[in-house]
């Protein structure tokens, strides 16, 4: 490989080049604010071209190897804004980018439907201000610079949820969003300064040498914090209840952005923190993760499976797919903990792989639920149907990503679940038996996570793309423009590529995981080619290419064979079959009907809520139901049982603080009096 | 310093105490601007007196000034406050007297108590039970503040503080720049004034001189 | 030699296809026998398919594309299932798409698609079945998936071909864990192929049914592609009952003869595991849906069990 | 000759506006000229202590880098609220809500508050600090009972109560403590800070940390130090939003710098251990105590005057962790006095806008006001610590001094931070948005409401990206004369 060639690209210019793109494309959507179709056209044609500067740097990076640090001091002590682009931030760099490009692609067309509704060059300031934030976070290395460019991201991110303000919820939602990221942050900081406690300095160089010394106790407490704090902003279950509030609130090429990549940029420095800057950690470290990506993985599904609002349910599958990457995050820790530094690459390979694939297969979805909103002015699949037949593109799409999310074969989804079980069959077999049982409930967690969601997406592109409309909205909607489609084919193209050419990307993934595990060599991970993706002691052999290939084959061999035999049949179009009534589209199955009996087996986990509505023929026979509606809620356990009693008892503790500011006086210099005398008491004794 | 004995010290800082107890005890608001009175006309000849040694036109016109304040210009805003909205006998306190001496007592006592030892080493005089009497005025004007419920009795214990300060400040032998001085007595010639403008103006908005009146302000 | 392989590899691809619905005949014979009735011919299943293939198509009016592509692509994927598993030679050791997670999720990819075909034409049967296969495949997975890594983890290998070879001498040193994963994967067996009890294969009563209710729309050509396809998968699942749990009588060898005769004992254990899907159907009454999820547990369960008592290797 | 002047130009305009009769304009133009006097004055003597680390201007009057610090701070928000003044009060008279008098009486009494301000700041003699500071309670008392309501004259008594009560007892007497060790040397008008420090070690270090209590209680009081803070809420509360928005900015601070004077004789004399463990007992209890109290707050300028006191705290807790703390509760006074100026000068608009204190009351404010709804939601991210405004970066500088020595604490301001974000939140978003309560024609007061909070705004966000080196180095020099 002839390094130098991507000099000039993979260079700290050619970065900040790219940030200024934004920077410019902030500022210049606006100025232009008062004009909303040059507004939208400037923010999305810049935002194009720093994702494709950003893409093309990322990927020069990534083949190049480490791009040196570039440091610049600030006036602010401890301060400084150094970047130092090794191949794991490049690698999200490229995630970051990939999704922005299609996302503003698909935005040129997206944002007409705001045209004199909303600020399009707002807008455009924070969608640009997200994306550089995004980028500066997975870049930068110094705590304190990090945590200006992830507060700023969350801030980004908060304008853009309570972007469409006129609704109350969303305004609601932007509030628990910003709350529960705030107090995430509290915890990184709290994590940070720990780490600064223990060596002094807030560069990440410098933390990850003088960390060696720490004592296994602090090293926990700074891994748990870094876990909370940064599993708040990656939507770990319990400190999830944020984001299926958050996300469906934002515009959908931001829910995209949200989704797709902001909350990988928690799990980007989780692995920062746990695996560059912390080791060695700890057996229970992994087991945690593991734990809490189970729980993440298999509620979020759950939850998911009961929700009728279209991004809302795309929200939940973001819990679940965040547990998916912990569970690898959870092997890798306890790998690498143990000394078993090959498996440990092998299992971050499973992790940042589902990273991209999850970050390409839900910014499709959400693409698509956004071109389905807006055909149909609603996100209530119960008032979808049949949109097949008017936005087949749009359906072709939202298909390929939710056989990608639902991990069938061949797609991307499939390959980086596949890693995810290798990686925890390695882990039920590495060690004791105790310890053995963590990773056998995960496998079945991982298990019963996947089915259950193939019948969610099942459930989702059924109800809304297929058999008859249920409202007029969905029958009278229209394909979505071209740049949108585009926007969603470059994403369902990369799901399918992810797909196919699973071992070289692997490869590149073993590189970025081996640099980051002490010990962990990229060589002994077996072969990792474009055919096959197998490990040393042929444990595992797969080859993606195959899988997709013999599909592909079987299937035209078998279509000619069948077209060859069968051609004189005649194919005759009838109604479907209504056993003598008429077929409404009433009659249809609806999402919550096709979710209930799965809600039905878990209610013991989910506590469903249930409002039944009955109204009889003879109110006083009550024999002859005329109609009866059932609405079936998710009843939130999080809310009731932790936050609701925290906030209780912060309130309560609030107002006995309140009776401090009695309105007397004559107390106000009791107080005074008091605090003389018992400090003099308690210093002068 | 040779004017002031200890004796005479002794005498004028028991009367500062003594009227500082007095003005708990009093109900009637006129006879509680005379104990004030009376606490400031023993501040003054302690000023006076102190001043003796090292006299000179502006300490003079410092210490007149003083006086003109405490003991003329002050009862003058005072009294008339009384005779204006015919505030005789609002005096009231949280706690009934037996419990406010008891009180009083504690405060006494503290002040008696170890930690404040070094403080009694600031005396030049080498009484430090005179040092005691004066922190003990401060305490205790201090408590007046906190017991009392007129407007004017919370004045009165504001001033009395400041009163116990200055014999504090007296007794230990610490002197100012006559400048200063008059830019201290200044300002409480200007807080007298506010203060006696702001009382009349609560009693013009809220129909008594009773701070308890004063809690809207709650949050 | 190569010739052999080729020919090897032929039979390979064409032998699930080709002998399943035989096995749907011989389950069905059977189980008519079980009920005193005479039953049709072990060969009727094949002249339905010609039957059907003969036939003109009804499509209904609210079908889309994804309705008319939807048969092809389930049996091609029955297809590649056929040919990644091990059934009688061990020369053709299948490593590209062997991997039992791929068998796994190749099953699945077919469910999802014949869920959706189900929805599609708007009926009311199909959504309702849908949810049903849905509900039922989702809570089966893990069952499938632990029992088959119980004997993944037995022979260190996930690889279905490795294991087929190498459980052999190790298949009494875990009698234990490989029943108990056995059991469960019965289970799952029975769950994935819409046997008793949780369908009836052969119901024509709308409210039992599941699998039927998906293709209800379905005729001509493509009704046959998904009934071939349904016999595929059943004996997928048979296939890998017999040589995954029965790991005897897979050659290495490449002489006819030797081959010949793994070929027929293949047909033999599968034909004892129509016996005894059919014994036990004929056995069992079909469960109320809300009772199959306290089965799934179980083989979630009993094979969590297994994998606990599993000595790594 | 320009700390002369500094004192000398707010007493001139004061007495000039005096002799103005039924003339708003003339007042106008005194406030006007005001101005550029004072910025000259000021930034002169900030150019003469940046190359001579102290300058000095006759016996009294004197400046070396923390007051200089100060003085920047005061001043900066002293003309801010000139400017705003002129275009509130004018407003005010155009809705009849106040007449001519009233306005001459308010400019009179800010010349004068802010002349008190700038004597404490630069004076040498403690006493004469005192008297500046008791004349700053005097001249804002009116200014808090300013429109005669009950409740602004029961803010007021309280404000003067309590005020008067801790500066008399604490900073009068604990001033007394600190003269001690001159008893005897007939020490004239020559007492200055620097005296009292060349003399710190004859102090009895009993007597020293007696005398630091009472102080720290006295200015405490001032600054709104928890539990002597009681009359802040009122008196910030019942102000007009100008004087709030000064209060904040200026006086808590200059309270907070007698603390500092009398911190470093302490600490000479006995070491810093004693008063950094008070200042960190004070900084956590204001802390605290806000941070509750802003949670249940119904009225916006209340909660302005709470999240002030929790600022103090938190620039008392720098102060008190010492090390980079004390640079970073300097740095952090500065930006506070900005932000909070900033959110004082919008609640007036919004105030005269729509005519409640209440939160309930206020909805819409960015359909109603655009610019300020803007200012407001900007001030509210600066002043809860969000990027890119500098008090996020302060406080953790803050609570990095901390976390070595005092592990819990930083916990306990973690969460209380957090905390008061919260309450902070949803507070400004239910102003924010929403459609307003009665309608209201969309619209801004006046250009100069505006234009003050903006210029502040502009300011702080300027010194937060990008912080001068001169004032770096200033406030370098200034936090080592604090830990010498």
């Amino acid at each position: 490989m002839q390094n130098h060639q991507f000099d000039l690209i993979a260079s700290p210019g050619f970065f900040i080049a790219t940030l200024l793109i934004y920077a410019g494309g902030a500022i210049g959507s606006l100025l232009l604010q008062n004009n909303d179709r040059r507004a939208a056209l400037w923010s999305t044609l810049a935002a194009i071209a720093g994702s494709i500067l950003g893409v093309s740097f990322a990927v020069a990076a990534l083949l190049r190897g480490i791009i040196p640090a570039f440091t610049s001091e600030s006036t602010f002590p401890l301060l400084s804004t150094s970047f130092y682009v090794d191949s794991l931030s490049a690698l999200f760099v490229l995630a970051i980018c990939l999704v922005a490009l299609c996302c503003s692609i698909y935005a040129l067309g997206y944002l007409r439907h705001y045209y004199a509704k909303y600020n399009i060059g707002l807008l455009g300031f924070f969608y640009h201000a997200f994306i550089a934030s995004m980028i500066l976070v997975v870049t930068v290395h110094n705590a304190l610079s990090f945590l200006i460019v992830w507060e700023l991201m969350s801030l980004a991110s908060f304008f853009l949820v309570i972007y469409e303000h006129r609704d109350s919820a969303n305004i609601r939602a932007g509030i628990l969003y910003f709350v529960m990221t705030h107090v995430g942050t509290a915890f990184v900081i709290f994590a940070f300064l720990l780490m600064y406690q223990a060596t002094g300095s807030f560069e990440f160089s410098a933390i990850r040498v003088g960390l060696d010394y720490a004592s296994p106790i602090l090293r926990g407490v700074i891994f748990l914090a870094a876990l909370i704090g940064f599993g708040t902003k990656a939507g770990m279950i319990p400190v999830h209840i944020w984001l299926p509030s958050a996300h469906p609130a934002a515009p959908s090429h931001v829910s995209a952005l949200m989704s797709g990549v902001m909350i990988k940029t928690g799990i980007y420095m989780l692995i920062r923190v746990s695996l560059d800057l912390l080791p060695p950690g700890e057996l229970w470290w992994g087991m945690t993760v593991l734990v809490a990506g189970s729980l993440s993985a298999l509620l979020g599904v759950l939850y998911a499976l009961s929700e009728h609002d279209l991004k809302k349910l795309l929200a939940y599958h973001s819990i679940e797919n965040i547990g998916i990457i912990l569970m690898g995050i959870g092997c890798t820790l306890a790998f690498s903990a143990t000394g078993h530094n090959t498996l440990a690459t092998f299992s971050l390979i499973a992790a940042l792989y589902h990273t991209i694939n999850h970050a390409t297969f839900k910014a499709l979805l959400f693409l698509g639920a956004g071109a389905v909103i807006s055909a149909t002015q609603t996100r209530n699949i119960e008032h979808y149907g049949g949109m097949i037949k008017t936005m087949p593109q749009t359906a072709l799409f939202f298909l390929i990503g939710s056989m990608a999310i639902s991990a069938l074969p061949p797609l991307n989804g499939f390959f980086s679940e596949w890693l995810t079980f290798q990686s925890l069959f390695r882990g039920a077999t590495s060690f004791d038996a105790f310890h053995d049982f963590p990773f056998i409930l995960t496998i079945g967690a991982l298990a019963l996570t996947s089915g259950l969601a193939a019948a969610c997406f099942v459930k989702v592109f059924g109800v809304t793309f297929l058999a008859r409309p249920r409202s007029t909205g969905a029958a009278q909607a229209k394909e979505a423009p071209f740049s949108m489609r585009m926007g969603m084919a470059g994403l369902a193209i990369i799901a399918i590529a992810l797909g196919l050419f699973a071992g070289p990307v692997s490869r590149v993934l073993g590189q970025i995981s081996a640099n980051l595990i002490p010990g962990g060599k990229a060589e002994s991970l077996g072969e990792l080619n474009l055919i096959t993706v197998s490990s040393p002691d042929k444990f595992y052999t797969i080859s993606m290419p195959a899988v997709f290939l013999s599909l592909l084959a079987a299937s035209i061999i078998l279509s000619l064979l069948v077209f060859l035999m069968t051609r004189s049949r005649r194919v005759r179009i009838a109604p479907t079959w209504d056993c003598g009534t008429d077929l409404t589209p009433r009659m249809e199955i609806t999402a919550t009907g096709f979710a209930r009996s799965i809600i039905t087996i878990f209610k013991g986990v989910l506590r469903p809520s249930r409002q039944t509505d009955i109204e009889y023929h003879d109110s006083r026979l009550r024999y002859f139901p005329k109609m009866e509606k059932v609405i079936l809620g998710q009843r939130d356990i999080y809310q009731p049982y932790f936050y609701q009693p925290l906030r209780e008892l912060i309130s309560k503790l609030a107002i006995q603080v309140k009776r401090i500011q009695s309105g007397k006086i004559n107390a106000y210099v009791l107080y005074i009096l008091l605090t003389l005398l018992g400090l003099l008491i308690y210093f002068l004794r | 310093m040779t004017f002031i004995t200890p004796q005479l010290l002794l005498v004028l800082t028991t009367t500062v105490f003594t009227s500082a107890i007095l003005l708990h005890l009093t109900k009637k608001n006129s006879s509680a601007v005379f104990y004030y009175v009376i606490q400031s006309a023993a501040i003054s000849s302690l000023l006076v007196i102190a001043s003796f040694e090292r006299i000179s036109i502006l300490l003079l016109i410092s210490i007149s000034a003083t006086v003109a304040v405490k003991l003329f210009i002050a009862p003058f805003f005072f009294f008339r406050l009384i005779k204006r909205h015919q505030l005789k006998f609002t005096v009231s306190t949280y706690l009934n007297t037996p419990l406010s001496l008891a009180a009083i007592a504690v405060l006494i006592a503290l002040v008696q108590a170890d930690f404040i030892k070094p403080l009694l080493l600031l005396t030049t005089s080498g009484q430090t039970f005179i040092l005691n009497l004066s922190l003990s005025t401060i305490l205790i004007s201090l408590f007046l503040i906190i017991n009392r419920k007129g407007a004017l009795s919370q004045m009165l214990g504001i001033l009395s503080l400041e009163n116990g300060i200055v014999s504090f400040a007296l007794s230990a032998g610490l002197e100012q720049s006559p400048g200063l001085q008059l830019g201290i007595t200044f300002n409480i010639f200007v807080w007298i004034i506010i203060a006696t403008v702001f009382s009349s103006m609560i009693f013009r908005k809220f129909g008594s001189m009773d701070v308890t009146a004063l809690n809207r302000l709650t949050e | 030699m190569t010739t052999t392989v080729f020919i090897i590899w032929g039979i390979h691809l064409l032998l699930i296809p080709a002998l399943s619905p035989f096995c749907i005949g011989v389950t069905r014979k059977i189980k008519a026998r079980l009920q005193n009735r005479a039953g049709a011919s072990v060969w009727q299943p094949y002249r339905d398919l010609r039957k059907l293939f003969c036939k003109d198509e009804v499509i209904s009016q609210d079908a889309s594309w994804l309705f008319r592509v939807v048969p092809y692509l389930i049996f091609a994927s029955t297809l590649v299932l056929g040919a990644s598993i091990p059934l009688f030679s061990a020369r053709v050791q299948n490593l590209l798409t062997g991997d039992f997670l791929v068998i796994v999720y190749l099953i699945a990819f077919g469910t999802f698609l014949l869920a959706l075909a189900g929805i599609d034409t708007g009926g009311a049967f199909g959504g309702f079945a849908a949810s049903r296969e849905m509900t039922i495949a989702a809570l089966t997975e893990g069952g499938l998936i632990l029992s088959l890594l119980t004997l993944a983890l037995l022979c260190h290998s996930t690889n279905l071909a490795v294991i087929a070879d190498t459980l052999g001498p190790r298949y009494f040193l875990s009698f234990v864990p490989i029943v108990l994963a056995f059991i469960s994967f019965m289970i799952a067996l029975l769950a994935e192929t819409c046997r008793y009890p949780f369908d009836n294969p052969s119901t024509h009563l709308e409210l039992t049914m599941i699998h039927e209710a998906m293709i209800l729309e379905y005729s001509g050509k493509r009704l046959a592609l998904l009934e071939w396809s349904a016999a595929n998968k059943y004996l997928v699942f048979i296939a890998l009952g017999a040589n995954l749990f029965f790991p005897w009588g897979i050659t290495h060898s490449q002489s006819s003869i030797a081959l010949l005769v793994a070929l027929l004992l293949f047909v033999a254990k599968a034909l004892m595991f129509c016996l005894a899907i059919a014994v036990l159907e004929s056995s069992i009454a079909k469960f109320r849906f809300f009772r199959l999820p306290d089965l799934l547990f179980t083989s979630f369960i009993i094979s969590i069990i297994a994998l606990g008592l599993t000595v790594k290797s | 000759m320009a700390l002369i002047l500094i004192i000398i130009v707010p007493l001139l305009a004061a007495l000039a506006t005096l002799t103005v009769r039924r003339n708003l304009f003339s007042i106008q133009l005194i406030a006007l000229v005001v101005l550029p006097a004072e910025v000259g004055a000021v930034g002169l003597s900030v150019y003469r202590v940046y190359h001579q680390s102290r300058y000095e201007c006759g016996a009294f009057l004197a400046v070396d880098a923390l007051g200089i610090i100060f003085l920047l701070a005061v001043a900066t928000v002293g003309c801010g609220v000139i400017l705003y003044s002129i275009g509130y009060l004018q407003e005010e008279v155009r809705k009849q809500i106040i007449g001519f008098s009233r306005v001459k009486q308010y400019f009179i009494l800010l010349h004068l508050f802010l002349m008190a301000m700038f004597i404490a700041i630069i004076t040498t003699n403690p006493i004469l600090m005192w008297i500046a500071l008791e004349a700053t309670t005097l001249a804002t008392a009116f200014l808090i009972s300013f429109y005669n309501k009950p409740t602004s004259m029961e803010a007021a008594w309280k404000y003067l109560i309590i005020n008067s009560v801790g500066l008399l007892l604490g900073f009068f007497f604990g001033t007394l403590l600190y003269l001690s060790p001159l008893i005897g040397s007939h020490a004239d008008v020559s007492v200055s800070w620097q005296m009292l420090l060349a003399n710190a070690s004859v102090f009895d270090p009993q007597i020293l940390k007696i005398a630091f209590v009472f102080t720290l209680i006295g200015y405490g009081t001032k600054a709104g130090l928890v539990p002597m803070h009681t009359w802040l809420p009122d008196a910030h509360s019942k102000a007009p939003s100008p004087i709030s928005a000064l209060l904040s900015g200026g006086l808590l601070n200059v309270a907070l710098l007698a603390i500092l004077r009398l911190k470093i004789i302490t600490d000479t004399a006995i070491g810093p251990s004693f008063s950094s463990g008070l200042l960190i007992f004070f900084g956590v209890a204001s802390i605290m105590v806000s941070a509750f109290m802003m949670l249940q707050q119904k009225n916006y300028k209340r909660l302005f005057a709470y999240s002030s006191i929790e600022h103090i705290g938190i620039i008392t807790l720098g102060f008190g962790f010492g090390g980079l703390g004390t640079f970073a509760a300097l740095l952090h006074m500065i930006y506070h006095a900005l932000t909070k100026s900033v959110l004082f000068l919008t609640a007036g608009n919004i105030l005269l806008k729509c005519g409640s204190t209440k939160i309930a009351r206020i909805k819409g404010a960015f359909s109603v006001l655009p610019v300020t709804g803007v200012i407001l939601s900007l001030g509210f991210l600066a002043i809860t610590g969000v990027p890119p405004f500098g008090l996020f970066i302060t406080e953790l500088y803050i609570l990095a001094a901390g976390i070595k020595s005092n592990l819990m604490v930083v916990c306990l301001v973690l969460l209380m931070l957090a905390l008061a974000f919260i309450s902070f939140l949803r507070h400004t978003m239910k102003m924010c948005f929403g459609s307003p309560v009665e309608p209201t024609p969309r619209g801004e007061l006046g250009k100069l409401v505006i234009l003050a909070p903006i210029i502040l705004l502009s300011i702080l966000l300027l010194i937060s990206i990008f912080l001068p080196s001169p004032l770096r180095a200033l406030i370098e020099s200034a936090a080592s004369t604090i830990q010498r």
